[in-house]
């Protein structure tokens, strides 16, 4: 039997290794569709046919629940997102003349973009800052710029990073923590045993290796 | 088949057209006028290719358009030649031709070869419209028409664009196909010897109106039209085959009484012919002229003498006991008055130059 | 990997095909008709385009969702709601295709005018007969634009696919949406291998068609 | 301007070109031929508009084409009339002629009411070219192609669809032009009465390749070409007015020795006019003929003797001292028979039928 | 929410005209030339079209990102890379509609044939004289599809301006970018004005000049 499973576009990698694992373990097939949190969220409003709904927030699983589009009282943080400030190795970067443009997620539509903002804000940087901002529709996006070299540095998902070395990891008290919560959108035997299974260990080993917290 | 009975009246564009006529439905007959003076609309309303908005066209025992009815184009069994060749460019001249063959009634219409050969088309057949000369795209549209089986083919100057061999050609093969098949003919032509050639009947145009509308002998010789006074009037007579010399090639016609020679073999004994003679060619003598190399000499009596300018005048003869056959002579205002004619009066046509009109049958009038 | 491609060649062609076949008689109608409302048609088929295609696809969604009664009407027709289906992806993409082919479409036949159509109608040819032996071959130059702007765009199509199609593997995750997947997954090698077989492949077809329809054109 | 020297050879798609032909820099050359023949293609490669691979055209002083140069169509200074009219579709009627007048030399060139009046085009300048009759669009077409102000003018089929009275106004305005402004005009007809009328040269095309050359009246009376077979074979002579009868509107032309009559008046007394004399028209007898209403009968030479088949025979006669004027009889086997005619022999000839061909000025030959 | 607006109208606009500047005479290149490998050249303008928006504006980062050649040379030029400003979303934009420019206006050169033209230059016109006033003018049908098409189509043009615009209020964020935010962020009802005003505007925009297109053509 084949659980689907929706997945916010910067969680999709550790869930393509969650879901290869689970499948191994279970027998059950894990099908992955990959979206931005919003997207997925619309998608579940309007009939898709998913299963699981793995988010980069909390807002939209809490709705989702509370309008009666997901199992009640299944919702669970499955992730910490980090933040992570890349190339660089401390926020110095920030603060130099020759900065040209700062990449960041779009604060409205992706947490990682919220977070970026209130970092800058915490490191009184928002207002200087302001103009050179770029904005990705999403934390891949965003990780693109960077990539690219489009930008000179970028906010990303720790996740995206986390074998780089030249990074440097925001301290979680700069932006509000971004929980990353799931909610079990159909209820089947299938469903319930994925949701089980990315509580279990094998997928927290999995979450903390590409860099988020528990 | 009937009368085509003809009523059309309506503005096209700013185009003001009102005009109402009979033709006969057998025969040939000829639209004629001055550039611009709406021929081919009459013509596409014929076809139901245009819609007037006060029209009434029945054609043999089948109304195709009055108050109630407007029988749409394609299901008139028409004919039609364009003015421009109008073929499909995305067909090759047989495509084009296939095109009519395929929407035919079957069993009906001319034959694919007969067509292709009578209009020289056979070496042209995988080539495409935009390759051809003009005369080769007008000749497929002829041909084009005519293996549709029209019951009745109306054809917007289809000769213009052709060298005089090829009409040569072409005609008598019209004239037939009017004669067998009995399928009425419509054609414009700005030409008076197509006309003259080719027409049984002649309905002249003026700025949107009928000028004249009658057998082509009548129209052709009215006095009280243009035609009359161009320099190409001619009568258009017919005569039976009494004799042919095979020595001198020289045949014999009997114009009712009165014979005609005309040089080569012109048909079988006992057939029927049209000959055209120029008006220009005919001279008048009071008594028998001397020999000259002019063979006809011909008794006739003046039924009419119109003049037509200053230095010209028409005279109309009647030949021999036919009271019909009208022959007019262009001559003088000088030998007028010298030779004093009067109408009554027996005087001797010498004609030089008769033409046949090429006919391979003769023709009911 | 080969299972994204099938299935957008899948969508593609018949995408394609049924643009062809509403967007022709569309076209046809626009190009002949004395309707004074029919620029506002004529608008209405181009309006599609001004919106984002996940603007549009979000739309599409609402319209088409189970909720709506387009979404009623297509579960009592096809026995389930039309997004997250592949019959879903056809309708989105057809809906946002349409333009690149009624309007190319339209010009060929209005450049054709009505000499071809009447002398059809003097040969006897029907409305429907000089339609498809006359009208139709005369604007293929149109047609092929039509096909080759539709084909393309639906390949590239992605905004309204993503929405109404859900990115479900094997049944919605057509070629674009993969490699979006893999860009935005960071597998960029697999992106470039994608986008470059793309590319090559349709640079293939649509030359191929391009040639060929100068060769039909040549060989006259 | 000098001589007009023309030589093609080389396949466009599958036909096959190779004209070579020098023709004079002034007066009016016709290109004469069978549909299909070549004759759009030669006038074509006169414009640029068509480039063989072996080429050579000079123009006057200019090269327009030889093995290193082609100048391109829009720096030849020619006027072009399309077969099939090609005006600018986006363009009305004036934009159309106007479109010639902005490009052409400043204060060279036709007057734009003078010709829009000639053409008859003033009551259709706001009209658009898809609303024209054939008639009207080939006006247009002419009208734009003498507005110009070219230095050499090409037709192709100008006057096909034209009637005759349009005609009749057009091609002395054409002679004219021809005449002052001593503009070469090349033009392509089918009809022989167009070329007789308007030609002073004349270009026999067949299947691509060139039949004959030369001054009109020697190509047309050729007996060894085909066109002195037709039917429509003539004479065209010259004569100057010598006297004209107010009374009778006789006028007297001499033909250089001999008198003709022709009716009407033609012009001023010493002008040169150009007479078109039917072959049918001649007829000829050995002893002074008795009087008919016959005026014009001259006394000629036998100067030679063709015959046609086995019933026609033309008869070459020169009239008077001038040897020159060439006058062709058509007569039937049975009369040369008869008759017994002989080269050298002098005979009277009966001229029935004289007509002018319209000509505003006497030309230079 | 007027600025977007009014960097979209910006965007649009100026993309239109910039598609038109050089697609018409691509289109004219590519009907009239005899080149055997002008098809390619075909097809390729054709190919932008197969990419998913997002890819292509990915590979347009790359491309003209400041270490790319052509990045270096867009500095030089303009004094600062091209993705993130303006210029680069209309390069972008051009790059991404001009095959909806240039297969119509193809068509409609390739419909008129060689016939005018050759008049034309009888009337010593000379090719570019021809061009202007014999060509174009003949073309209209197809210009204004071209126009048409191009524009709304850079008006919903959203994937290439979002990645390589950044999204940048007042810059870069354009109508579609913040429409599509708005959906994103469940801000439905600002999503729906935003759409219906679009959509409307739009409606009238591409009524208004099918309307005049047809009048022009009706006054003869
Ligand atoms: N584009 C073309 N491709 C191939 N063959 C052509 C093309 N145009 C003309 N031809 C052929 O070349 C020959 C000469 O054509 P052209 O147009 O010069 O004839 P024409 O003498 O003007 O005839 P017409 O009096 O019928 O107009 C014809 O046999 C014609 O079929
Ligand atoms: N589509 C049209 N719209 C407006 N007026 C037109 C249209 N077609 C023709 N006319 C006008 O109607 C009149 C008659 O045109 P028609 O084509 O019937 O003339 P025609 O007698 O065939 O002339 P021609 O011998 O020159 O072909 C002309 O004055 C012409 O300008
Ligand atoms: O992980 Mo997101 O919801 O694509 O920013
Ligand atoms: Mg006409
Ligand atoms: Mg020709």
């Amino acid at each position: 039997q084949a659980v689907h499973v929706a997945v916010a576009a910067n969680f999709s990698v550790p869930l393509k290794e969650i879901a290869q694992a689970f499948q191994v373990k279970t027998g059950h097939e894990a099908l992955v569709s990959v979206g931005s949190t919003g997207k997925l969220y619309t998608q579940i409003a309007n009939g898709a046919p998913f299963d699981v709904f793995l988010a980069a927030d909390q807002k939209r699983p809490r709705l989702a629940e509370e309008k009666g589009l997901a199992v009640m009282g299944s919702r669970f943080t499955y992730a910490m997102g980090k933040l992570a400030l890349y190339p660089a190795s401390s926020p110095d970067v920030l603060t130099q003349g020759d900065l040209v443009r700062l990449a960041v997620a779009n604060p409205k539509t992706a947490p990682y973009g919220q977070a970026a903002v209130e970092t800058l804000q915490s490191l009184k940087l928002y207002v200087p800052l302001k103009d050179k901002l770029v904005y990705g529709e999403n934390i891949a996006q965003t990780y693109q710029f960077v990539a690219t070299q489009n930008v000179d540095v970028g906010f990303v998902a720790l996740s995206q990073v986390v074998d780089k070395p030249d990074k440097w990891i925001v301290p979680a008290h700069y932006y509000q923590p971004i929980a990353q919560d799931c909610v079990l959108v159909k209820d089947s035997p299938a469903a319930r045993a994925f949701v089980d299974f990315l509580k279990g260990e094998t997928a927290r080993a999995i979450i903390t290796r590409y860099g988020y917290g528990g | 088949m009937s009368n085509i009975s003809v009523r059309f009246s309506g503005k096209l564009d700013k185009f003001d057209l009102d005009v109402a006529f009979d033709i006969p439905g057998q025969g040939v007959t000829a639209l004629f006028g001055q550039s611009g003076c709406g021929k081919t609309t009459v013509l596409r309303c014929l076809a139901g290719l245009e819609r007037v908005q006060n029209g009434y066209l029945c054609v043999g025992r089948h109304i195709w358009q009055d108050k109630h009815t407007f029988v749409p184009a394609h299901k008139r069994a028409v004919g039609y030649v364009f003015q421009e060749a109008n073929l499909f460019d995305h067909l090759s001249v047989k495509g084009n031709l296939q095109f009519a063959l395929k929407r035919r009634n079957k069993g009906t219409g001319a034959n694919f070869d007969d067509v292709v050969n009578l209009l020289g088309l056979s070496g042209l057949l995988d080539r495409y419209p935009e390759n051809l000369s003009g005369g080769e795209r007008q000749r497929v549209a002829i041909a084009r028409a005519l293996l549709s089986a029209p019951e009745i083919l109306l054809m917007d100057e289809p000769l213009s664009a052709l060298d005089r061999f090829s009409k040569d050609e072409i005609i008598p093969y019209l004239e037939r196909l009017s004669d067998v098949l009995s399928i009425p003919v419509v054609f414009i032509s700005h030409d008076t010897d197509e006309v003259e050639r080719l027409a049984d009947h002649m309905v002249l145009m003026e700025q949107g109106r009928i000028r004249a509308n009658g057998p082509l002998l009548d129209v052709l010789s009215d006095p009280t039209l243009f035609i009359a006074k161009s320099a190409k009037t001619a009568s258009v007579l017919e005569g039976r085959i009494s004799a042919f010399d095979q020595e001198d090639q020289l045949s014999t016609l009997d114009m009712g009484g009165a014979d005609l020679f005309v040089p080569g073999y012109v048909g079988q004994i006992g057939d029927v012919r049209r000959l055209r003679i120029a008006a220009t060619d005919v001279s008048l003598a009071v008594d028998e002229p001397s020999k000259t190399t002019i063979l006809n000499v011909l008794a006739t009596r003046i039924t009419d003498i119109h003049v037509i300018d200053g230095a010209r005048v028409n005279i109309v003869l009647s030949i021999g006991d036919r009271s019909q056959s009208r022959l007019i002579a262009r001559i003088t205002m000088r030998s007028l008055k010298s030779f004093d004619f009067q109408i009554g009066q027996l005087v001797y046509a010498q004609v030089k130059g008769v033409s046949m009109v090429e006919r391979r049958k003769g023709k009911r009038r | 990997m080969i299972e994204p491609i099938l299935l957008t060649l899948k969508l593609a062609g018949l995408t394609t095909l049924i643009l062809m076949v509403l967007g022709t008689p569309l076209a046809w109608w626009l190009a002949r008709s004395q309707a004074w409302w029919k620029e506002a048609i004529g608008a209405i088929v181009a309006l599609p385009l001004v919106l984002p295609p996940t603007v549009l696809g979000f739309y599409l969604l609402i319209a088409l969702g189970p909720n709506s009664p387009l979404g009623q009407l297509a579960i009592s027709i096809f026995g389930h709601s039309l997004p997250f289906s592949f019959t879903g992806l056809v309708i989105g993409s057809v809906i946002y295709s349409l333009p690149f082919v009624v309007q190319p479409v339209r010009n060929a036949f209005e450049a054709m005018g009505h000499k071809p159509l009447e002398a059809a109608a003097t040969l006897r040819a029907s409305p429907l007969d000089s339609f498809f032996n006359v009208a139709l071959p005369l604007a293929r130059p149109g047609l092929l634009t039509g096909a080759v702007l539709g084909f393309a765009h639906t390949v590239g199509e992605f905004g309204v696919v993503l929405m109404i199609g859900g990115n479900i593997p094997g049944k919605t995750k057509v070629l674009s949406i993969a490699i979006y997947d893999h860009v935005e997954s960071l597998e960029w090698t697999q992106a470039h291998i994608l986008s470059a077989g793309m590319l090559v492949f349709s640079f293939c077809v649509i030359l191929i068609m391009m040639v060929s329809e100068k060769r039909m054109r040549k060989r006259r």
